[in-house]
């Protein structure tokens, strides 16, 4: 099997490891904004790093799914949500909740299976959920979230609120049909919803190549006539900005939007090994290249040339986010099994199981 | 009761949507042929000129989707009606029913509230053949997570509906093109609780047991009248909420008769029907049955469509006769 | 309720009631092909106005879906295809099979539900099946046959054999997201599926702009890199022609191809009235100046106009068709009706039912 | 008998493929994973590698397309395999399976061949949760027109394999990630007619029968080793084909025993456990039972992932024998 076909390519050097690598563009920012999202994307990435560690020990019992390397897509997206707004997620999703500030305690509880995990410990780490932040659940079934993201923003619209839905999906969810049934329903109906694709080139052990005639699924977006942006996704900026405009739009009452967003991921599909990818050998050369093009790294040389920050500040902010990720998880360990009664007790709601 | 007219089930869920698209701002409707009355029967007439399309939506042909979009939308605090005129159709639409809306609640410890309900028609008959006329009620009770309604009077077509979706948990609600015309009297609507509701002896009896449910309920009276004249009482019981079931009328029932026909409208094979002998066979001390249970349902085929064996696929009155006199004299 | 609403429009006047009416331009075609093209369209039609008469008299029993109207797809489309080819079609597919030649008394057995039927009785109007003409099936799930024919096609592929697939398919399934899912795999495939989509701008009673947010489904294969044609589906010339650059290069290993053509339909959505469509009342104005665009006429007054064909050769072949459908038509109303053992033994076609 | 290996029931799979696509050109497989020999455990590894990526496809994440072309390649003389790893994921493809797959003969007069051979895992456990655990074999079973097989054994994870394949019919091949590591003897792959395949009896006993499929069976295998050195003699019987179901042997055994346990991996309601019942019910004579029947399955919940909560949702070995003790204590 040949790991890559020759396709047309509409992404250009966007999709090109070596591209991109250098620090972010950031003059005329707001100084305090991008240390937030720099935070942001720091914690994201040392809590999954310590998933990963967690899951190579053993100490998680379950698969995870880590996006490590994509950081700053959740991290640009979040900056206009409300807590008001309804994000869904798939498989790979710990980050996209961890950008609406979910608490990393009750993520880390829930991985472990505990009671007192953002879904009671009935969902692990494939199935969370956190309506206070405006996190409308995350489930594994490919394409399964994305018509319920679709129904979300339009009960806002029954509702006359502002609220707007995300969706965030990869590469691979754009192959199932229920996504371009959604895409039509939410342009027809004219459903707030903003679709993220988060390209990263790959599904599973699949390169896009091997499942599309071409590199961008954006695609999709001109054939059901949505507005859309393809940015490097490594830029969490470029991001943010494009987010910003379609958030807007869809709040405004202008319909759908779609972003695609062109990522890598450092470590396989599933669990802590950055080297196989489900049984498949990945591309060293472009794993190393894609690590040079950390959307962490260029935000922080962007900031450090201008004096923004500083390696005294990084240390000091890697340390703190480290004893607090050290003590959640202590804690999230002593915590207390769910019940023998939460098996029946949640399998109707309305039997007050919550 | 100056209030109280004669209604037809058809235009009993119709006044059920009306009650609930009224009283209830979070209620919406969306489906295909929900513009054109012609496809629900006279079950959905004007809904969408009274209530606008905002709220009573015709879709693109995207079964999935839209039933996704139902459950999303009941996440977000409304309470969607997804319809689909044939169940047949609902096969594109199973991750959303069943993958979705039915572990939703269980997977995130019962915080998320999927109430949406999910109105699938039994559609069959008239030469329309195997993928037009399935009746896959069994399919949906095998499912954790749903509850399956299926009405078989007037008052419950409505009432059942307006419980259905008033229920912060995914229903299914079946009904059958077969009970359309099916005439009886409404009293005001009421608002059930639909965790309380279950099933119901609709004819009491001495001598055998007969179980069904949605139209099957028709041929279990019309035949218990027959029955009556040869001498033999039947215990006729309406199920009405398929799942989760409350087998306990069922035990108590053919505890005292002895004898058990179940009719169901689906196939045979792991069906509704199996379900009900399987709670006898469970809970009925063997030493009180005065006969093998049966079962009268589909036999395990698609539909026909050529009138000829159309005839010969769908179970009869005399089917359920012959079935109960057989256990009778099997005695 | 609106009946329409304003959507973008790439049909231009392809869906343009009033357009196209004039005869069509056959400078430089073979007669005889031509005239065996009209005999195709005229039998199709009056096969299915016979069909019309006997639904509203009550001697067919279940739903028929007529094409009447679009009769110039099919017969256009077939002239390229063999009968070792694989066509899938649909709930409107009479005219599919009567323009490969299939016998018109097995489709009136069938529709009666006479084991003498092209299905033995067992599928009626909306499940032919005559697989020695290359018709491998029509069912009624909108969609349903789609993967299928991707998969005939993928199979002439491994047989190495030079068969192709045909897909006929409406405007409205286009909305079922398996429709999209088929694409991609053809073109990943590069299985030799041509996708006929006749946009008769209508599902059931719903016009295209209340489904879709343009008026030509070619937008999908665009997305799926799929080479189009798009053409006037009452210009069986044209028709013809885009087909069979599409079938060519699907034959000679190009890969999919996709088709679109514009067409109306005369009646309903289902059985025999012209006025109504499923409960909604339908645009007079438009349902006559589509009558004026005939397909039939339309060739028939080139015909005409080049001295190729006459009034008289038309009222003979009218009247040889007309008695031949009537002779048909009592045949299979004599015919027998299945066995009751067809009941089951048609479940398991390895048990020798056939 | 110098070829006979040991293998485990993983690579017996991996041996019926192997026969399967070195004798019959007109075999080939397709699903997510097939370049990936991780996903589907060590059933196809390197498959790919030895027929080539035209004969054994990986394919895009569509898995409703997928199968619908498995079906279309069937209809045009393919015998094609189309594989999900996990039968979760079939949600999607329930049209071209229940729709197309089983009702193309009969829709057709027994004209359309549509022998596509579905393989659907079940691969729960490990923490992975509702959407990735599910047992749908009774599904499958309660539809006409489609053979669904669910091998016990090493042997039969070969040649029923083989036999569904080879068989006109539409097929469900069902095997379980819990056996893989099953070990046995691999006598010379053997061509079956599926259409012969049914029950067997794995145990003989006398006082009571426990009937289970698949996985189930190895609980049943190793209850009844348990529940002999407390006297207890079962008759276990393994399905391996269960539908069509042949029940004859399910009901001359309790006829003979009086006792019923049924062991199923699904879940409860209208399940193949309750399928069992049924035929009991409607077929042993009542006189002849000397206790109610009993059913092990899943309790009526989507599964857990908590580890905590894990080992109470599925059955075990302690959950066949005290249901056996029950039914025999019960007499
Ligand atoms: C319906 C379904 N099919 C297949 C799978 C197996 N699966 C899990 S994740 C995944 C890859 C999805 O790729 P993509 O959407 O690009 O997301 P990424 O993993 O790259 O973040 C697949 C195929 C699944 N979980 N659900
Ligand atoms: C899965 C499914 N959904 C809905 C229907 C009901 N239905 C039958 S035909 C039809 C319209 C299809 O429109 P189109 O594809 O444009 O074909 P046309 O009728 O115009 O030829 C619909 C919605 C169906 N048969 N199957
Ligand atoms: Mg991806
Ligand atoms: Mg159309």
């Amino acid at each position: 099997m040949e790991n890559e076909r020759d396709i047309g390519s509409m992404l250009g050097d966007l999709k090109d490891p070596g591209a991109y690598q250098t620090p972010l563009e950031i003059s005329g920012r707001d100084p305090g904004l991008l240390v937030d999202l720099l935070r942001t994307m720091m914690l994201s990435r040392m809590v999954e790093e310590h998933l990963a560690d967690q899951r190579r020990e053993g100490t998680i019992g379950g698969p995870v799914h880590l996006g490590i390397g994509q950081e700053a897509i959740a991290a640009g997206v979040s900056q206009f949500l409300r807590s008001s707004d309804r994000v869904f997620g798939a498989h790979r999703s710990h980050y996209h909740a961890l950008a609406l500030g979910t608490d990393f305690k009750a993520l880390f509880a829930e991985i472990l299976g505990k009671e007192t995990g953002l879904s009671k410990g009935m969902g692990g780490s494939m199935h969370l959920w956190d309506e206070p932040r405006g996190f409308y659940g995350s489930v594994p079934i490919v394409g399964g979230t994305v018509p319920l993201a679709v129904g979300a923003a339009l009960a806002a619209k029954l509702q006359a609120s502002d609220a707007i839905s995300v969706s965030y999906l990869g590469d691979g969810a754009c192959e199932e049909g229920v996504v371009h049934e959604s895409l039509n329903l939410a342009r027809v109906l004219d459903a707030p919803t903003v679709f993220v694709v988060e390209n990263n080139l790959f599904s599973s052990h699949m390169h896009i190549s091997l499942r599309q005639p071409s590199d961008s699924t954006a695609r999709f977006a001109v054939a059901h006539e949505i507005p859309f942006e393809v940015v490097d996704g490594n830029d969490v900026l470029a991001v943010a900005d494009a987010a910003g405009r379609l958030i807007e739009q869809a709040r405004s009452g202008g319909g759908p939007g779609f972003l695609e967003a062109v990522t890598y991921r450092w470590l396989g599909h599933v669990d802590w090994r950055a080297d196989i990818d489900v049984g498949v050998a990945r591309s060293e050369s472009d794993l190393k290249q894609w690590r040079l093009r950390d959307p962490i790294a260029r935000l922080r040389a962007a900031l450090e040339a201008v004096g923004q920050w500083s390696l005294e500040e990084d240390k000091e902010l890697e340390r703190e986010l480290s004893e607090s990720i050290e003590a959640a998880w202590s804690q999230a360990m002593d915590d207390p099994w769910p019940s023998d009664e939460a098996l029946l007790k949640h399998v109707y709601s309305s039997e007050g199981g919550a | 009761m100056p209030h109280m007219k004669e209604y037809d089930y058809g235009s009993a869920i119709r006044a059920g949507f009306d009650y609930l698209l009224s009283e209830y701002p979070e209620v919406f409707v969306m489906g295909q042929g929900l513009w054109s009355p012609w496809y629900v029967g006279n079950s959905m007439t004007d809904l969408d000129k009274i209530y606008g399309t905002d709220r009573v939506i015709d879709t693109p042909v995207s079964e999935l989707a839209c039933t996704g979009a139902g459950v999303g939308a009941s996440l977000a605090g409304m309470r969607p009606v997804v319809v689909h005129p044939r169940i047949d159709f609902m096969l594109y639409a199973l991750d959303a029913i069943v993958n979705q809306a039915a572990k939703w609640s269980h997977m995130f410890g019962g915080q998320a509230h999927p109430g949406v309900t999910v109105r699938g028609i039994i559609n069959r008959g008239g030469e329309q053949g195997a993928q037009h006329s399935q009746a896959l009620h069994s399919w949906f009770a095998h499912i954790p997570g749903l509850r399956v309604v299926m009405p078989a009077t007037v008052a419950d077509a409505r009432d059942l509906l307006i419980a259905s979706v008033l229920c912060d948990d995914p229903v299914v609600f079946i009904d059958d093109r077969w009970l359309y015309d099916l005439k009886g009297e409404l009293p005001a609507p009421q608002e059930l609780d639909l965790r309380t509701q279950g099933p119901v002896v609709v004819e009491e009896g001495v001598d055998i047991t007969l179980v069904a449910s949605g139209y099957s309920t028709q041929l279990a009276r019309e035949a218990s009248e027959v029955l009556l004249e040869e001498g033999i009482s039947c215990e006729v019981l309406d199920l009405r909420v398929i799942a989760p079931l409350d087998p306990a009328m069922v035990i108590q029932s053919v505890a005292k008769t002895g004898r058990l026909v179940a009719i169901d409208g689906g196939w045979r094979t792991c069906g509704l029907a199996s379900e009900i002998l399987a709670q006898v066979a469970e809970h009925v001390p063997p030493s009180l049955l005065k006969a093998n249970c049966v079962r009268v349902t589909l036999p395990d085929a698609p539909a026909p469509t050529s009138r000829a064996l159309e005839r010969l696929y769908y179970s009869s009155i005399d089917d359920v006769v012959a079935a109960a006199r057989s256990c009778v004299g099997n005695a």
